[in-house]
């Protein structure tokens, strides 16, 4: 079920990309396909009944009880990454709205 | 190697190819007046003419004019001295079809070099006509002779007239072919219909009309040996050569006297019309020719 | 001195060439001329025995009768034109990189005629390509290259798959040993055939192919046309000659049904020959420039050597041999004297000339009897060619391609001259009153190419004896015989020296009769017949124009078949604009878009 | 002899990218002096796998230094290396950026690892984005960085499900559980294939490249046409050749992808009529036909066709960008017979298009020569002809603009007076070598090609199915 959730939130993603010209929107559209696609790779490492793989004074060793630590590992790894892509596309956004004052790629390529 | 002796039969050749050929276009000129309801002059009259005009002075447009007017004279003395008649076969051996023909052009060659040189641009649109008019007549009558030395495996043309005397003269094999090769001969001589090129009051003569005087007159030998030779190749070819020099000669003068009394009573034709008919009639009737023949004696194997 | 050797050491002189012009430009020419002569002498005085060389890896060299006819024809064209274009101050001529180029095409054809294995073959051949594209990329005009190049290209590479298809079929690139063993299943060794052959076709311009000779012949340098002409596109003939020896239509194709003889498919290719020369004649005779009239003639002289190569008998052979020679002969010729022409007035265009034998006479006589070879009429050397040709289409009795042939020939008689008519009869015209006369040394090389084409065709016999030295060594089992000085035909028999004596004879006769007239007297070119009209200009007494209209008339609706080409090529370039419109938009919205499309497509279709 | 840990190869340009922060001044001195040590490093690489952080495999992330990795990396290095040597005013600015681009593309080759392999492609493509964007062109570079962040995306996202179905990260370890137990993994390599596509420039998904090479100047077109497209293609060849196993109709449909690519970029790069317009189009193409023979089991073929492609795209999107620079433009009119005042960026330009096109005597004919038998050995004829009427297509447009790029004008008689490299221009002895050094390669190559072959041979011996590679070399004909 949450495997289907988070798809649809990339896919949502990916439409907001097909069908959206502004800048702005294309980013936001962005953001939300990689957060669909890192929910999306949390639910693989999910396993019914299991507990979060940290240890504690509670969980003193890796016992067989963990979900799989590794998925939200990646997860973590591009989360950063996503945020370095958006602060790119941000700063192309800057620049582009200095170069053509508008955010709409459309209108911009029509200019052209 | 070849005896003194058949070269010096082949100069006889050249030398009797010229006398009566001139003799008998006096003939023809007589004929044709008394076609047209004149006197005519008499029949050594061109000979008078040659001589007379051999014996004046002329203009010359330059040496290649010179040159042009000496290889188109001995280009057809050179392809009179290889031709057979009836027994007598100058060269033996080398009376190829392809080299006279060839040779032959190689005089045409030189008479339209004289015209081109001659800087009058008369004289070129008559040698593009004469030239234009040599595709629609050399194409069919070559083609035809083609399958003449298919059938008879040689292409000596003394060889295909003997042979003809055995199977039968080839006008019975193919009497559509035999016609094409005509209206080409009639081509070929330049009589009416088809003496576009000459055609005096368009073109002033075309090739010729800056020759005059002793020009004149070589080109006139010239002609009168070129057309020995179309007359007596159509002959060999299709009419069976002559067992004997008279039945040759016999020949001869048919085919040339039918071709000037049908040149006596018809009109010339224009350019477009003489290029139209070559590439329909004659073109079409070879084709038909070609394959009549070839379904009937030679095998589609 | 081996092959290989020769042809390292043209390759180094190409390049030393390059730099000794850079520094000084008027060595160029003379190191172009001083290699290609040696390497005449070299490759006249070893003969056919010159050893191949120490193999270098796949370049591997091995002297055949045929290659080293072939080599002997290329070198021949390459350094006679040479010493012709010495004295050219051409722009083009001038550039230090074309020293380079000459001597590499040289080189590379050299290398093609030797070569032991088909990859060494094709190696020198696309290196004789774009050595030679580069060379016409340096006269004026931006078609000329390209569709050199790409035709030859299309050549090339159907060539290519032909080699690799035999390659990995039979593991062996051995030139013999791959067809012969092609020989053996008739499957590929059609395919290998048609492809073989088609590319020979494109490189001698027959019909379908021919769309780049006339802007090639046009814009290449005036001083390399001749070579191109005359020698690169006779390296089409070469593997023809090869792969119907080797790999005879008869031989796979034998069983299937016959056309007077011959195996349909011969038949039907020795049809597209013919069909090239009535093409390229009536387009010949349609041209109002000199050099594209020669084109279309060379698209059809190519036609008559692939029916004497596909007609595979002894005289044909030989007489395909033997136009090919008197062919190159003579287009260099030919070339070389427009060379002339255009260096001096500017233009090769007919009507804008005329006149010029009287102030080139020399050069003229060459012309004459360049234009007299490629009419075929005796004594010259296309005349003996034409003969065997004509002897062997007439007794296997193939009626169609004679009169294909038999048109070709007498057609050639309008164009030919009409290129003698305007460009060196006529009148002269007043801004051509100053021409010179070729300077030496292109009547040097004149000369030599006129004397081989007319001694030749006076005294065939030895070459005649050497084709049939050919034809042994490609394995056929009969070859052209000859008998003292005369060649032995089918049905009937031909002396070249006593044509030539008969009409000698008859050149004294009329040259007595002349001499004894009166002299006459010489007159102006303008003092004419003019029939009433009164016409005081030299440019307006010319006949050039539309030369032949009322035959041109006939059929001036012919098709033009560049325009498949042209067809083609904006095909491409719709697809091109097509791609371009669909799949590079600047908009991220669209490659998501494309993005999606594919992956549920893909997806899709593994899901089904 | 030393044994270097290739490990440096990534960290070392990582460390420089971010002490140079603190030395400003001598920035293109660290750009120089990385790179030429990485260049280094490589010559002393062995083969071999070396594990990071102590983890066994399949644990932990490994690099992995075999014959294949390390003539791509010492081809990138060296290329990278000269295109710094290049470095001008304009591009101080981007040393970090480039030191980082290094790292990342040496990351690509060296890792072991699939999910090290994102990383690195990530830190790649946001290094190329800062790369483009001194071009100025931003909303070609947004395109760029849309289509690839899909791209990764969906790279990602095959790469969870095959977590998901085989527990592993680690690409040997993941090569044998799919070759054990293939079913039900395609969804997820098609995922993985159409991430990459993105960054190898296959068809529909290439818009981004268009937009980025049309504009590019001699850092950029060399930097992202060549390098980029080159490392992204030899991870392709690494991953569909080494890791995952498709059956035949994944195999097919990828395949037809690859073919409207390389049939559509020929026919883009005929209709273009501006220098790198023609490059990058036809750059598009190469890359279908690269892609379409790693797919399809000619990987060695593939292998050297990439670094043939590399080398000789490099030189002429360099030396496009300087003629563009120069004339104020592109296009074939603007640009005709620039190469007479410049001969020797014109033999270099010249020699590196022919390659391309592959005629012989340079080393794309041999390529171009071994990647037909080998297609023609399996018995495939209608393959070789395609790729034979694109290479027809590809010849006559190369050939065009080459010619054009030498003629003189009409009316000219002096040459055009545009000077590739003015005299005063700081980097124009580097520009000549560079080019002539590389241009000459491609002809000792082509004339010896026998090295480079067996190199091939060595990092790819056998082909996916198993079949002994043949090749044709000069030296001794045809041999295994």
């Amino acid at each position: 079920m949450m495997e289907l959730l988070s798809l649809s939130l990339l896919f949502l993603g990916i439409y907001g990309l097909v069908t959206k010209h502004h800048i702005l929107k294309m980013i936001v559209s962005l953001n939300v396909m990689e957060t669909g696609l890192n929910l999306f790779i949390t639910t693989l490492g999910y396993q019914e009944g299991q507990i979060a793989p940290i240890l504690s004074s509670q969980f003193p060793s890796s016992a067989l009880n963990f979900v799989d630590p590794l998925p939200q590992s990646l997860v973590l790894t591009s989360i950063v990454i996503g945020v370095g892509t958006t602060a790119v596309a941000l700063a192309y956004a800057i620049k582009i709205f200095k170069d053509h004052g508008c955010l709409d790629l459309e209108k911009i390529e029509g200019r052209l | 190697m070849i005896a003194y002796q058949s070269i010096g039969t082949a100069l006889g050749m050249a030398l009797f190819a010229w006398l009566m050929q001139t003799g008998l276009s006096g003939v023809d000129r007589k004929i044709t007046a008394r076609i047209q309801k004149r006197r005519g002059p008499v029949w050594y009259q061109n000979f008078r003419d040659v001589f007379k005009l051999l014996n004046k002075r002329s203009v010359t447009h330059g040496w290649i004019f010179d040159l042009g007017l000496l290889i188109a004279l001995a280009g057809a003395i050179g392809t009179a001295m290889f031709m057979p008649m009836a027994g007598i076969i100058p060269l033996q051996g080398y009376d190829n079809f392809f080299m006279i023909t060839y040779l032959a052009a190689l005089g045409v060659f030189g008479r339209a070099l004289s015209a081109g040189a001659s800087g009058n641009p008369l004289a070129a649109i008559g040698v593009m006509r004469g030239l234009t008019q040599n595709i629609g007549y050399k194409l069919p009558y070559m083609v035809l002779v083609i399958v003449l030395i298919n059938y008879y495996k040689t292409s000596s043309i003394s060889g295909i007239a003997a042979l003809q005397q055995v199977q039968g003269w080839s006008v019975l094999k193919m009497p559509l072919g035999v016609l094409v090769a005509f209206i080409s001969l009639h081509g070929m001589l330049g009589k009416k219909p088809f003496d576009t090129y000459l055609a005096p009051s368009e073109v002033a003569s075309g090739p010729m009309v800056e020759f005059g005087g002793k020009y004149l007159g070589l080109l006139n030998i010239a002609h009168e040996i070129a057309v020995f030779v179309e007359i007596s190749l159509f002959v060999n070819l299709f009419l069976g050569g002559g067992a004997t020099l008279a039945e040759f000669l016999l020949k001869y003068m048919a085919v040339y006297l039918l071709s000037s009394c049908l040149g006596a009573v018809m009109g010339r034709l224009r350019v477009e019309q003489v290029v139209r008919f070559y590439y329909k009639v004659p073109i079409g009737l070879t084709i038909l020719q070609v394959l009549l023949f070839t379904l009937l004696y030679g095998g589609v194997s | 001195m081996n092959w290989l050797s020769l042809i390292v050491s043209l390759f180094l002189t190409g390049i030393a060439g390059y730099f000794i012009a850079r520094i000084k430009p008027s060595l160029g020419a003379w190191i172009a001329m001083a290699a290609s002569c040696a390497a005449l002498l070299l490759v006249l005085l070893g003969g056919d025995a010159l050893p191949g060389g120490p193999a270098w890896g796949l370049i591997r060299f091995e002297v055949t009768p045929l290659g080293w006819f072939f080599s002997l024809l290329i070198i021949l064209v390459f350094s006679t034109n040479g010493i012709g274009s010495l004295a050219a101050k051409g722009r083009q001529h001038r550039e230090p990189v074309y020293t380079m180029l000459y001597l590499f095409a040289l080189a590379a054809s050299l290398g093609v005629f030797a070569a032991e294995n088909w990859l060494a073959l094709f190696i020198f051949w696309e290196i004789a390509v774009w050595s030679s594209t580069f060379a016409i990329g340096l006269g004026n005009g931006r078609k000329g290259s390209v569709s050199y190049f790409g035709m030859s290209l299309l050549g090339s590479l159907m060539m290519l798959f032909a080699i690799l298809a035999m390659g990995s079929a039979y593991q062996t690139f051995q030139i013999r040993e791959a067809l012969t063993t092609a020989l053996q299943n008739p499957g590929p060794a059609l395919m290998v055939f048609i492809l073989m052959l088609g590319s020979s076709m494109v490189k001698l311009g027959i019909m379908p192919f021919h769309i780049w000779m006339p802007p090639a012949y046009t814009e290449a340098p005036d001083e390399f046309a001749p070579a191109l002409a005359g020698g690169l596109s006779k390296l089409g003939a070469f593997t023809a000659f090869l792969v119907s020896a080797y790999l005879p239509i008869s031989g796979f194709m034998g069983g299937s049904w016959r056309v007077k003889g011959l195996p349909a498919l011969s038949y039907g290719l020795v049809l597209l020959a013919s069909a090239s020369i009535v093409f390229g004649t009536l387009m010949a005779i349609r041209q109002e420039d000199a050099k594209k009239l020669l084109a279309y003639s060379s698209a059809a002289n190519g036609g008559y050597i692939i029916i004497g190569i596909l007609m595979g008998t002894s005289m044909s052979v030989s007489g395909a041999l033997v136009h090919l020679l008197a062919h190159a002969l003579a287009t260099t010729t030919a070339f070389s004297v427009l060379a002339v022409i255009v260096r001096q007035t500017g233009t090769s265009r007919m009507d804008a000339l005329g006149g010029l034998a009287h102030r080139m006479p020399l050069t003229f006589l060459a012309f004459l009897t360049a234009i007299l070879s490629l009419v075929g009429l005796p004594p010259m050397l296309g005349f003996v060619s034409k003969w065997l040709i004509l002897q062997s289409l007439a007794s296997q009795g193939l009626f169609l391609p004679a009169a294909a042939v038999v048109f070709g020939s007498i057609g050639s008689m309008l164009y030919a001259f009409r290129i003698l008519s305007t460009v060196f009869l006529g009148q002269l015209k007043p801004r051509h009153r100053a021409l010179q006369e070729s300077s030496p040394g292109v009547l040097l090389s004149l000369a030599i190419l006129s004397g081989a084409t007319m001694g030749l065709g006076v005294y065939p016999s030895g070459l005649i004896q050497y084709t049939a030295k050919i034809e042994a060594s490609l394995g056929m089992s009969e070859t052209v015989q000859t008998a003292g000085l005369s060649i032995r035909g089918i049905n009937g028999n031909l002396n070249a020296l006593l044509i030539m004596g008969a009409f000698l004879i008859g050149m004294v006769i009329a040259g007595a009769i002349f001499f004894k007239a009166p002299r006459s007297r010489k007159v102006d070119l303008m003092d004419t017949y003019t029939a009433g009209e009164f016409i005081y200009s030299p440019e307006l007494y010319h006949y050039g124009t539309q030369f032949a209209a009322p035959f041109e008339r006939i059929y001036e609706k012919l098709p033009s078949i560049s325009r498949v080409y042209a067809a083609l090529a904006s095909l491409t370039d719709d697809l091109g604009n097509l791609v371009k419109y669909l799949f590079f938009s600047p908009m991220p919205s669209r490659t998501a878009l494309w993005i999606s499309v594919v992956t549920i497509l893909l997806i899709w279709g593994e899901v089904l | 002899m030393m044994n270097l840990n290739p490990v440096l190869t990534i960290a070392l340009p990582l460390i420089l990218a971010f002490t140079k922060i603190m030395y400003r001044r001598i920035a293109n001195l660290f750009l120089i002096v990385g790179s030429l040590i990485n260049i280094f490093v490589v010559m002393f690489l062995k083969e071999g796998q070396y594990l990071m952080g102590g983890y066994r495999p399949p644990f932990g992330i490994i690099l992995q230094v075999d014959t294949y990795a390390l003539y791509s990396l010492l081809v990138l290095n060296v290329l990278f290396a000269a295109l710094m040597l290049l470095v001008t005013k304009k591009a101080e600015n981007l040393t970090s950026s480039s030191l980082i681009a290094l790292a990342a593309l040496n990351g690509l080759i060296l890792t072991g690892d699939l999910f090290n392999l994102f990383v690195f492609l990530e830190i790649a493509t946001i290094a190329a984005l800062i790369l483009v964007s001194s071009i100025k062109k931003y909303h070609q570079a947004f395109n760029y960085m849309v289509a690839g962040a899909i791209g990764s995306t969906f790279y990602l996202l095959g790469l969870g499900l095959l977590y998901k179905q085989y527990g592993t990260l680690n690409m040997a370890r993941m090569h044998e559980l799919m070759a054990a137990s293939p079913s039900g993994s395609a969804v997820a390599v098609i995922l993985i294939f159409i991430g990459l596509a993105v960054e190898i420039k296959l068809m529909p998904f290439s818009s981004w490249a268009a937009g980025v090479l049309k504009n590019a100047d001699e850092w950029i077109g060399p930097m992202i046409g060549a390098i980029y497209g080159g490392v992204m293609m030899i991870v392709v060849g690494r991953l569909f050749t080494d890791i995952f196993v498709m059956d035949a109709k994944v195999r097919l449909m990828l395949s037809l992808l690859t073919l409207i690519t390389l049939v559509g970029g020929e026919a883009a790069a005929f209709q273009s009529r501006k220098v790198r317009e023609v490059l990058l189009y036809s750059g598009v193409a190469q890359a279908g036909l690269e892609a379409l023979l790693i797919l399809n089991g000619y990987p060695a073929i593939g292998f050297i066709l990439v670094l043939s492609n590399m080398t000789a795209k490099y030189v002429m999107f360099l030396l496009a960008g300087y003629m563009a620079e120069e004339a104020g433009g592109d296009d074939f009119d603007r640009l005709t017979g620039v190469f007479r005042s410049n001969p020797v960026h014109g033999f270099a330009f010249t020699v590196a298009g022919l390659s391309l096109a592959g005629l012989p005597l340079f080393f794309g004919f041999i390529v171009k020569l071994n990647l037909l038998y080998n297609l023609m050995l399996s018995h495939s004829y209608w393959l070789p002809a395609l790729i034979l009427s694109a290479s027809l297509v590809e010849g006559i447009y190369m050939l065009r603009m080459i010619l054009g790029l030498w003629r003189l004008p009409e009316g000219h008689r002096g040459g055009l007076q545009v000077r590739i490299l003015g005299s005063s221009h700081r980097r124009k002895y580097a520009v000549y070598t560079i080019s002539m050094v590389l241009s000459l390669a491609l002809i000792l190559f082509g004339l010896a090609p026998d090295n480079a072959l067996s190199i091939a041979r060595r990092a790819r011996g056998a082909d996916t199915d198993g079949k002994p590679l043949v090749l044709i070399t000069m030296k001794g004909g045809i041999g295994q």
